[in-house]
């Protein structure tokens, strides 16, 4: 979910935006120029996902993929999603210029965050429910903590918000089954048709 | 021909993507049951998109398709035609998306209402009838080119279709899977429209070539044999001659 | 597909993008801080004014402009009665307060003055120029290299995503809310990934062939003509004068 | 032959995917300047590999490669060899990376230093020699195949290199093109090496045809030429004998 332009207040805005200056610079710190093309895939794959829409119940939802980005990109998710939605605004102005420190802080953090919790789960040697639990744990509350965070955004502009905050988070509970599913069974197929791309460890060191 | 044979009938189908000229241009065509159909022309003639458009994948700007003598136009009446019609998309890996063989061949007939055992036993049946067996635990992307294209057939087959459209099966193929592959469609008995740049291919397996030039069919052709010399190393490479 | 907005030739078109992006983002950031509705208005207006200049058809301006006021919509539906104020009327028992209004068409001005701007900016320069003026601004190299390979996969991969949905529907595939369809969109995205990683991998490869070190080199050349100058001494002097309307009123 | 005409000179190159069997299995290969080298051979006997072995894309576990008689072992040796040695890849689409195609064919020359204008110069000079004048603002990812292809051949020939490595240039071309691109082919005053599954075209531009297998150029091969019948339709859709 992408907060537009002209919705939050400054602060919120430069918090935002200095937050994912912060986690831009770690993601980028030690990227070597032969990652490029890799970490574009993902920037890609984030953007191609949010036009990949599955039935949800009677509605249908888009993909947001941001725990898979987190779990194989690890803080390179920060530059990769800051890219993704960049080129979101300039395409189908979803989100806007202001708004794209907040955007991204409100995706790629909880992705972080689920790499940190669950990322041991998804290297070699996990036994399957192992692997299949920290998957879908990862697609799950990277979703949770994107919706919070994005209530919390509208939240801290103004108390006002608070109702639509809330209808925001509880917007995102369907589409946290639907991503913790997906999360666990795209992790199950790259395990086994291409495991290098989980193993490599794209985080920092 | 009777008229209940007449399987796929096109009329003046227009066609073109956004802001292209047009891929297809008034465009006809008859398949009658029992015909095995060659096509051939040059690139970006349109014959891609043809096979898109009786799939119903595209939907053509103007003309009329009958499908089994009914009017196909909304997606639910394609919907029945592509459990009738396969298609062989020209590159393998647009059709196979399953981590493993299997999975992949099974996938149609679940969609069609089969059980998960039914599914497996169809699948493992149509891989033997290939002469894929053994290959059904196989990662499908790390499959060879020529093992692609022939699983790529098998869950077309899977599906028991009445009719096949194969969009250049031979293409980057070696000599032996084309062998291979010229059997298994000489062994079918399905009707089918077969699209390659392969004149001595198609003379092979079809009773009629007809060939596509900006976006239309011309069918005032005949089919001449004549003399051709050709050049090839002998070894251990092997090489069909007729 | 993915199409970008282009338009035909016009003043804006022919503007250095470097001015064209800083002066979008200085209007942007002002029209961010800025809260009185005679400012936004002004705002509004300007950004209306280029947006029509840089030759955008009203129709698809309105069009782009759908997503962003959905947001908008959704918020008209709480902030009138949830924003502390004095009660301007009642619907049923609920009260809409004056402030409420105002601050929902704050609002809603701010963000269709700030998405024309941007609308203006994306139809007069292509994506590419835009990577490469971003680089001249001081956006890391590597940053910029990121933008240019995400979107060129952006096409590749939505291509790739297309041909296998056909790939699905052809096998009789219909999507409900079943395990069986969450799992084949699973292996769908697993493949478009395994097979985007691989072309990556070739793609550089191509590119070390071709002498590839790591620079990057536009072959369309920056230079600041007198109308560049122009240009940016009239948007900023605009631009400052709505920051000064708004600074001299809130004080 | 002299030795310093000895371009490519590998010896006993082993190399293999991580967890796959030997794709390229003590392999010997030499170039002479001005040879035109035909290589055929089954799907995954590992002539793409061997490209890209040449190359310094991938690392042989085992062998010498020596380039200009020079032993070629770092990244910085095969920076050099890139410079003088041009690949065309298999799959066009893994070729064109910038948007439009002058970009794409100016992209080499930038990359050896020339300015914008002399790299402009070269780019449009080449696409003229290839026939494709007036392509310059074309967007790469809206081409046909075989336009992707020649194009793809504009970005290597625009390095100006010494020695080619066409992988597949005919695949999925029509016949139109096939003969557009012999005819520069031809006309190129370059040694090459050329993979194709098409025997015709590799007797009619080459002078020696080696067949691979299971990771091993066969050398003791001999080219005949004899009778071959072949038919095909005649009209509009032209079809080349010699
Ligand atoms: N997705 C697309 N978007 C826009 N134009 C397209 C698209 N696909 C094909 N075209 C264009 O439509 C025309 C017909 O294409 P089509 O793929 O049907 O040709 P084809 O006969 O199958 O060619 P080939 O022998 O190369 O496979 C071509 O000019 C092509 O450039
Ligand atoms: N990226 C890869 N990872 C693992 N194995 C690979 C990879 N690329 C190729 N192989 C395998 O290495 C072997 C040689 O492949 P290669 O691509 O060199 O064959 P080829 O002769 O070019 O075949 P084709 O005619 O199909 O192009 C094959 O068995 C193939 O499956
Ligand atoms: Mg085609
Ligand atoms: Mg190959």
């Amino acid at each position: 979910m992408h907060i537009s332009e002209g919705i939050l207040s400054p602060a919120v805005l430069i918090g935002g935006a200095a937050i994912t200056a912060a986690g831009v610079a770690v993601g980028m710190r030690g990227l070597d120029q032969k990652e490029i093309p890799s970490i574009g895939i993902l920037s890609a794959a984030f953007f191609v996902a949010s036009l990949i829409h599955v039935p949800a119940g009677p509605v249908s939802v888009h993909l947001i993929l941001n725990g898979l980005v987190g779990l194989i990109l690890g803080w390179k998710a920060f530059p990769a999603i800051l890219v993704g939605l960049a080129l979101q605004a300039l395409l189908f102005q979803f989100g806007g210029i202001t708004t794209l420190g907040v955007n991204t802080l409100n995706m790629a953090l909880p992705a972080v965050v689920c790499y940190c919790l669950f990322g041991w789960g998804t290297r070699s040697g996990t036994g399957r429910y192992a692997f299949i639990f920290a998957a879908f744990a990862s697609g799950f509350c990277a979703v949770l903590m994107a919706g919070i965070l994005v209530g919390l955004s509208l939240y801290l502009t103004g108390e006002a918000f608070l109702p639509a905050a809330k209808l925001v988070v509880a917007a995102h509970l369907p589409v946290m089954f639907v991503e913790g599913i997906l999360t666990a069974a795209c992790a199950l197929f790259l395990r086994k048709v291409r495991p290098e791309i989980l193993e490599v460890a794209h985080a920092p060191d | 021909m009777e008229k209940n044979d007449l399987i796929i009938h096109l009329t003046d189908i227009c066609f073109s993507y956004p802001g292209s000229p047009p891929a297809l241009d008034n465009l006809d065509l008859k398949l009658y049951k029992g015909d095995r159909i060659g096509l051939m022309g040059p690139n970006g003639s349109g014959k891609t998109s043809l096979f898109h458009i009786i799939m119903g994948l595209l939907k053509p700007s103007a003309g009329t398709i009958e499908i089994f003598n009914h009017p196909t136009v909304k997606e639910k009446d394609f919907r029945k035609v592509r459990e009738k019609i396969g298609l062989l998309f020209q590159d393998a890996d647009d059709q196979l998306f399953s981590p493993t063989v299997v999975e992949d061949v099974a996938f149609g007939p679940l969609n069609l209402g089969k059980s998960q055992d039914e599914a497996m036993d169809i699948a493992r049946n149509t891989l033997n009838f290939l002469g894929l067996a053994g290959f059904e635990d196989r990662i499908t992307y790390k499959l060879s080119g020529g093992e692609k294209k022939l699983v790529s057939l098998a869950t077309v087959l899977a599906m028991e279709p009445e009719v096949l459209l194969l969009d250049e099966p031979t293409g980057g193929l070696d000599d032996r899977t084309k062998a291979a592959l010229k059997d298994v469609l000489s062994n079918l008995d399905l009707s089918y429209i077969l699209i390659s740049h392969e004149i001595d291919f198609l003379a092979d397996i079809t009773n009629a070539i007809y060939t596509m030039e900006d976006g239309k069919i011309l069918f005032d052709q005949e089919l001449h044999v004549h003399q051709h010399v050709h050049a090839h190393p002998h070894g251990t490479y092997t090489h069909e001659h007729k | 597909m993915i199409e970008e907005l282009s338009n035909g030739d016009s003043f804006i078109k022919r503007l250095d993008p470097r001015i064209k992006i800083v002066v979008v983002f200085l209007f942007s950031v002002v029209v961010a801080v800025s809260n009185q509705l005679p400012v936004l208005m002004l705002a509004l207006a300007l950004s209306l004014l280029i947006v029509l200049s840089a030759g955008v058809p009203t129709k698809e301006f309105l069009r782009r402009l759908i997503p962003v006021n959905m947001l908008i919509i959704f918020l008209w539906l709480f902030l009138p009665f949830t924003f502390a104020g004095k009660a301007a009327f009642f619907i049923g028992p609920l009260a809409v307060t004056h402030e409420g209004v105002l601050y929902a068409t704050r609002i809603t001005i701010k963000s269709n003055a700030m998405m024309l701007m941007l609308i203006a900016l994306v139809a007069s320069t292509p994506i590419f120029t835009m990577g490469h003026a971003m680089h001249e601004l001081g956006i890391p190299k590597k940053i910029v290299h990121l933008f240019f390979f995400t979107y060129r996969y952006i096409h590749v991969m939505h291509r790739e995503y297309a041909r296998l949905l056909n790939s699905m529907k052809i096998r009789g595939f219909r999507p409900k809310t079943s395990l069986h369809t969450y799992k084949t969109f699973a292996y769908m995205v697993g493949m478009l990934l395994v097979r985007s990683f691989d072309r990556a991998q070739r793609v550089h490869n191509a590119m070390l062939c071709r002498g590839f070190k790591g620079n990057l080199y536009s072959l369309s050349k920056f230079s600041i003509k007198r109308r560049d100058v122009v240009s940016l001494v009239c948007m900023l002097t605009a631009i400052i004068l709505l920051g000064v309307m708004e600074w001299k009123k809130t004080i």
